[in-house]
């Protein structure tokens, strides 16, 4: 359904060359290349243990890969810490959600915003004019991210305490708050009921029209994946074997092989 | 230890009643004029093991590292402080930051090549960390140190030559002056970008990195600035008792300090000074009980993780209790 | 619950009558003791409290002091730990009642709290306090009656090498304040022997007190071949030591320090290892010839079975002794005058380890030491 | 080398010491993940009961079926002893606050090691005490060189048969297995019927019984006991655990071991009072290299 927007001559956002990542011998990742385009969603789908995590894992520095290079707008970023690679503008989602559960939801977005900002140790002691503005500013993106997640109503409520489609939001909208450039959603549907999962296919439409943004998102719903997809990558045994628009993707006898010929029950 | 500049920190008290800052603030100014000078000494040491607990409180309560060598900080401090002094006759109040430097240094040195270790391999190593600092100073190493005699005769703080600190009373309102600005500063912590990237490494050390914390930076950060207050407690400690020795750093020191913070609610201003009231005063009250006090004192801690497992005053976010790490191991090693 | 009140309301008037009760019946003299009664050092100052109690029971039993005033103890446990001991020493200046304190058994605890005792004027005397450097700070207030660390090592030095024909000396300490200022005294007194070239200090170290195994620096010090061997620890090290030496062939006499060597060592270190083994003290409780010994160590024998197995403890009951000598010879309880009187007037009072008199420092007037030897019954005795 | 060979024995005694008290600590770790501080009081309860037995309690029967009789006995009733007072610890202090976490039952942990070991301070007195003297012959072997004394023989081996009875039930038998089981996943383990609270009384009957004989054999090797002197051992076998890695029993006895030798090479070769500095240094450097210590499981987290 969806119109394949991609234009080659559209800016590449992200770009893997030959990432290769080694567990005790087992091969997680094995030469995968990758482009992630501007504006675009692009869906990275396989089976349970092809890699794609750990692609992510790469992607957003917690792994180093054995080989290759992860080049962001330009900039080569392999091996450096997670932190750095937030600032660059990559933010993340986990697959089994991680947020900071005994602080409130307005907190764990304002964590987000860690990285925007700049007071230092002598400043937050004495609560400085400059501070302070900053700190207006932190709580002032945290309301409005919060606000688009629709969940102000539970800004002051511990994130472990609200509902768990409402964490998966919440996960989204503090990822949002480190302000980047490019959104890497892992399983964003995963545990959500229709409802919800129809919810956050039109939430991620919306985003993309309305910000500068380009998402890589991991994804086994395949309603979600042939819905808001521009570009589906797919990948197996560590390995890149299909790519292309959804339609073409969802016919391709490999990838239907991928998924039928051995591990028909996930997804 | 006024309460002169809370007009902009007013609206941090969100969570605790207002009247309680301001009620336990007057008792502090009221109570010497009222007490003798024991118990106005066991008010200062309350408030050296409050200015300890907040210190640890730091480490352990905002970013939930184990530090089981706190007392290693401690005593650097206090003994950075009787050496100067003794040496070159520095003033006490003069050593007051550079002890706190000194012990800072030495957390960043020593916990620099540590930092990447997790939950019971990092308690071990600060546990190693703390012996190791207190051997040091039995070993008196380049004669420094006094061996297991210590290093005595520091002087007391002189705040002009006429205005000397030298009786109970004012050692008790140095201490307690320290101890509130240092609470009005860790609560301008709390309440920043600081307090909150150490909370979330507590939270999620993964995910901490993943929200553009640099997690290994503010490890560190805690460590020093935990290391640091320590070590202004070092310095009163040490021109309050006029000479240091190794046999007050040592490891159970540390457990203490462990325990104000555990007692009263990790990440709880409140309640680390309720904590640091329990370890110092209950000895003080059962000494009637001579040889059974410590017996005594062994299973109330017990009872109190039973009746209050998150402690007497756990710290509270958006008026629900907070119970961090309480609930299981979450991230921890494998 | 309505009596509850006037149980309340009668509890109380009493608690505040008793004092006015008691003063009807001649208001006690309170000594205070200040020593580890719990911490690692708690056996000592248990030994204390009891040898203290005894000694104001002998006085009451005599009629008390000041025509008639009997005399109390109060005990306050410092744990052997200085911010402990600063604690006990304030609470004991702060009783009004109080008129001096005994206090303490460590030398790390005795300064800051001798300090408190000096700034509120309240006379304290050490009784197992030998740091040198505690009277050299001309104290007003500060009082021993045990001896210095220098006066043992003097002892040392003119006797020992004499008696062994030895010129190999081995010196080892264990780091504590008290063993470590033992050790370095007696290696000045040793000093001029040494520059005269009649004795070589061929081994000086340290061990770690607290463990169990020493065999490595016994190595060392069999390899250094000494003539006598001078342990300035305490007895809980010095058994395993003489042990341990002689299971690796280490034959050379041992001399311990007063600390050393006790009933317990022998018992520790069995009759087999421990006889023969010699220590520089001053005299121990059971060889005390003085008549006040002899009556205190039978009326200590007679309440706790046994008499003291360290000689301490009846340093502290000679506190008490000469406290309450002092209180009843000025007729006063001021800390001024009882000052000046000890330091002044006392001189040759009989007390349980002998003549009590201070120097104007503060210090005990000539302590006396023995060479003692562990016999072939085990018993320490004075060495012919 | 004569010297180097008389130390590693030497060595080896105390890591022995080390090692069984270690394992006490690695194996309620490995369940509960808490630091058992008070399992060094364990010990030293265990060596007041030997001492007690050996002087008072079986006096009459040692001297009738000779010392060996009067070892065994102190050595069993000190484990049974130590057996029972763990379980009573583990109900009173650990039970009620293990579901709140593993923070207050740290402190839980220190506040049953400062009663146990005021308890021992109230019951047996604050003084040193001493085991009889001459209890096992005074014998020396002589190999070569070095000589090794009867006592240490008996030492090296009661160690190593405790040691290997004890990997042998914890790896061969169900009830080890449903141990280890518990030990790697509690909720898994209990979804499969392993009945937790027997798992638990397992570990808090052996752990400390391992102890106590530890420290009745303190108490024979070196002759003298103090009441305080189970803080020092404790902290010199935790330190073995998380050497070795912790939680992994293997890990924890030669944890202990390795700490006993460098103990004693440290103390030979660079001094006796840095000796355990030279330890913890050591502890340092191998966790710098290896943060989950000597034999731990490299774990990758999953993310």
């Amino acid at each position: 359904m969806a119109m394949p927007r991609r234009l080659a001559d559209n800016d590449v956002v992200l770009k893997t060359t030959g990432i290769t990542k080694i567990f005790g011998g087992l091969r997680a990742v094995s030469d995968f290349d990758l482009s992630v385009h501007k504006g675009e969603i692009l869906s990275l789908i396989g089976p349970n243990g092809a890699g794609k995590t750990t692609v992510f894992n790469v992607v957003t520095g917690i792994y180093s890969p054995e080989h290759g290079d992860v080049v962001f707008l330009g900039k080569k970023i392999t091996g450096r810490k997670p932190h750095s690679i937030v600032s660059s503008g990559i933010a993340r989602t986990f697959q089994n959600i991680r947020l900071f559960p005994d602080m409130t939801c307005l907190e764990n977005i304002m964590a987000g915003q860690h990285c925007r900002a700049r007071s230092g140790i002598f400043s937050s002691v004495f609560r400085t004019p400059a501070m302070r503005r900053e700190e207006e500013r932190i709580r002032t993106v945290a309301e409005q991210r919060i606000a688009q997640v629709e969940l102000a109503p539970f800004a002051h409520e511990l994130a472990k305490n609200i509902a768990y489609g409402s964490q998966r939001m919440l996960e989204i909208a503090r990822a949002l708050a480190t302000e980047p450039r490019l959104l890497v959603l892992d399983e964003p549907s995963s545990g959500l009921n229709p409802k919800e999962t129809q919810d956050l296919m039109s939430f991620l439409k919306r985003l993309i029209a309305s910000e500068d943004l380009t998402i890589l998102l991991i994804e086994h719903d395949m309603n979600v994946v042939m819905g808001i997809s521009d570009w589906v990558v797919v990948m197996d045994e560590g390995k890149k074997i299909a790519e292309g628009i959804p339609d073409a993707i969802y016919n391709n006898p490999d990838v239907i092989e991928a998924y039928l010929g051995r591990d028909e029950g996930e997804a | 230890m006024g309460n002169g500049k809370s007009a902009g920190l007013s609206k941090l008290f969100t969570t605790t009643p207002w009247y309680v800052p301001v009620l336990f603030s007057a008792l502090v100014v009221i109570y010497p004029f009222f007490a003798t000078d024991y118990f106005i000494d066991i008010a200062f040491f309350f408030g050296i093991y409050a200015l300890l607990g907040l210190s640890l409180n730091i480490v352990l309560g905002e970013v939930g590292l184990f530090d089981l060598g706190h007392a290693g900080f401690y005593a650097i401090g206090a003994y950075v402080t009787a050496i100067l002094n003794t040496r070159y006759q520095i003033p006490i109040l003069a050593l007051l930051p550079v002890s706190a430097l000194a012990a800072g240094l030495f957390a960043y040195l020593v916990c620099s090549p540590i930092i990447h270790l997790k939950g019971d391999y990092l308690c071990i190593v600060t546990i190693g960390m703390g012996e190791i600092v207190r051997l040091a100073l039995i070993n008196n190493p380049f004669d420094l140190t006094g061996g297991p005699n210590g290093v005595f005769g520091v002087d007391f703080p002189k705040l002009s030559p006429n205005l000397v600190i030298d009786s109970s009373i004012e050692y008790y309102f140095l201490v307690w002056a320290v101890v509130g600005l240092s609470i009005l500063g860790l609560i301008s912590l709390q309440h920043s970008r600081i307090g909150r990237a150490w909370n979330c490494i507590r939270e999620d050390t993964v995910a901490a990195g993943a929200t553009g914390i640099n997690v290994r930076h503010y490890k560190l950060l805690a460590f020093v600035l935990g290391a640091g207050l320590a070590g202004v407690a070092g310095n009163i400690y040490a021109s309050k008792l006029m000479c240091v020795s190794p046999e007050s750093f040592t490891f159970w020191e540390s457990c203490l300090m462990f325990c104000i913070v555990l007692i009263g609610g990790m990440g709880s201003i409140p309640g680390v000074l309720i904590g640091a009231a329990f370890i110092s005063l209950f000895p003080e009250i059962f000494r009637p009980f001579a040889m059974y006090r410590m017996l005594v004192f062994g299973s109330v801690m017990i009872v109190m993780m039973m009746v209050r497992p998150g402690g007497f005053w756990p710290r509270k976010r958006g008026g629900v209790a907070f119970r961090s790490l309480l609930e299981d191991t979450g991230n921890g090693n494998a | 619950m309505k009596y509850m009140k006037y149980v309340l309301m009668a509890s109380v008037l009493l608690f505040m009558a008793a004092p006015a009760l008691m003063a009807a019946d001649k208001e006690p003299v309170v000594i205070g003791l200040q020593g580890p009664i719990t911490g690692a050092w708690a056996y000592e100052g248990q030994m204390a409290k009891q040898s203290c109690e005894i000694a104001a029971d002998l006085i009451n039993k005599k009629g008390g002091i000041l025509g008639g005033r009997k005399v109390v103890i109060k005990v306050e446990d410092d744990a052997g730990e200085p911010k402990t001991g600063a604690l006990a020493a304030q609470k004991l200046v702060g009783q009004k009642d109080v008129v001096a304190s005994v206090s303490t058994y460590g030398s790390s605890v005795c300064e800051p709290a001798s300090n408190i005792y000096e700034k509120f004027k309240k006379v304290n005397i050490g009784y197992g306090v030998t740091a040198v450097r505690l009277t050299e700070r001309d104290f007003k207030y500060f009082f021993r009656t045990c001896g210095r660390d220098d006066s043992q090592g003097k002892f040392f030095a003119n006797a020992v090498p004499k008696k062994f024909k030895a010129k190999r000396i081995a010196i080892m300490h264990d780091n504590t304040a008290f063993g470590k200022g033992l050790a370095e005294d007696t290696r000045k007194a040793l000093d001029a022997l040494v520059k005269a070239k009649k004795v070589e200090l061929v081994y000086f170290d340290a061990i770690t007190p607290g463990e169990k195994d020493y065999k490595v620096p016994l190595t060392n010090l069999r390899e250094s071949r000494p003539d006598v061997w001078y342990y300035t620890g305490y007895y809980a090290e010095a058994a395993l030591l003489v042990t341990q030496a002689r299971d690796i062939g280490i034959k050379c006499p041992f001399v311990g320090g007063n600390a050393a060597i006790n009933d317990e060592f022998v018992k520790i270190a069995g009759i087999k290892v421990a006889k023969g083994c010699y220590m520089t003290n001053e005299p121990l409780p059971g060889d005390l010839p003085y008549k006040e010994a002899k009556e205190f160590l039978a009326a200590y024998k007679a309440r706790f079975g046994d008499i003291p197995s360290s000689p301490w403890p009846i340093y502290a009951a000679d506190a008490v002794n000469i406290i309450a000598y002092a209180v009843d010879k000025t007729r006063s309880t001021d800390s001024d005058k009882l000052a000046s009187f000890l330091r002044d007037k006392v001189n040759g009072v009989p007390g349980i380890t002998g003549p009590i008199g201070f120097t104007a420092q503060g210090d005990r007037e000539g302590v006396p030491f023995y060479l003692y030897v562990v016999n072939d019954a085990g018993k320490i005795v004075i060495s012919k | 080398m004569q010297l180097l060979l008389e130390q590693l024995i030497n060595g080896l005694t105390i890591g022995s010491f080390y090692a069984l008290i270690a394992l006490g600590y690695s194996m309620v770790y490995g369940v509960l993940k808490l630091i058992n501080f008070a399992h060094g009081d364990f010990f030293t309860m265990g060596s007041y009961i030997g001492y007690t037995m050996l002087v008072f309690g079986i006096a009459a029967a040692t001297a009738q079926f000779g010392p060996w009789t009067g070892m065994m006995v102190a050595l069993v009733v000190s484990a049974l002893g130590i057996a029972l007072v763990g379980i009573l610890v583990e109900r009173s202090a650990y039970r009620p606050v293990y579901r709140a976490g593993r923070l207050p039952a740290v402190v839980s942990a220190l506040g049953a090691s400062i009663f146990l070991q005021n308890t021992i301070m109230v019951i047996w007195g604050p003084r040193y005490q001493a085991y009889p003297a001459e209890l096992i012959p005074a014998m020396r072997f002589q190999f070569g060189q070095i000589s090794i004394t009867l006592l240490q023989v008996i030492i090296l081996a009661l160690s190593f048969i405790l040691m290997a009875a004890l990997y042998t039930i914890v790896q061969k038998t169900a009830f080890g297995s449903a141990v280890r089981a518990t030990a790697h996943d509690r909720n898994t383990a209990a979804l499969m019927g392993i009945n937790f609270n027997r798992v638990i009384l397992f570990i808090f009957t052996l752990g400390p019984a391992l102890g106590a004989m530890a420290g009745v054999m303190v108490g024979m090797y070196y002759r003298q006991i103090s009441f305080t002197m189970g803080w020092n051992y404790g902290l010199k076998a935790f330190t073995a655990t998380i050497l070795g890695g912790i939680g992994n029993l293997p890990g924890a006895m030669f944890g202990g071991l390795i700490l006993g030798v460098l103990e004693m090479l440290g103390a030979a070769y660079i001094s006796a009072a840095w000796k355990d500095v030279f330890v913890f240094l050591i502890l340092i450097l191998v966790l710098i290299f290896r943060p989950t210590g000597l034999f731990g499981e490299k774990t990758a987290e999953k993310v």
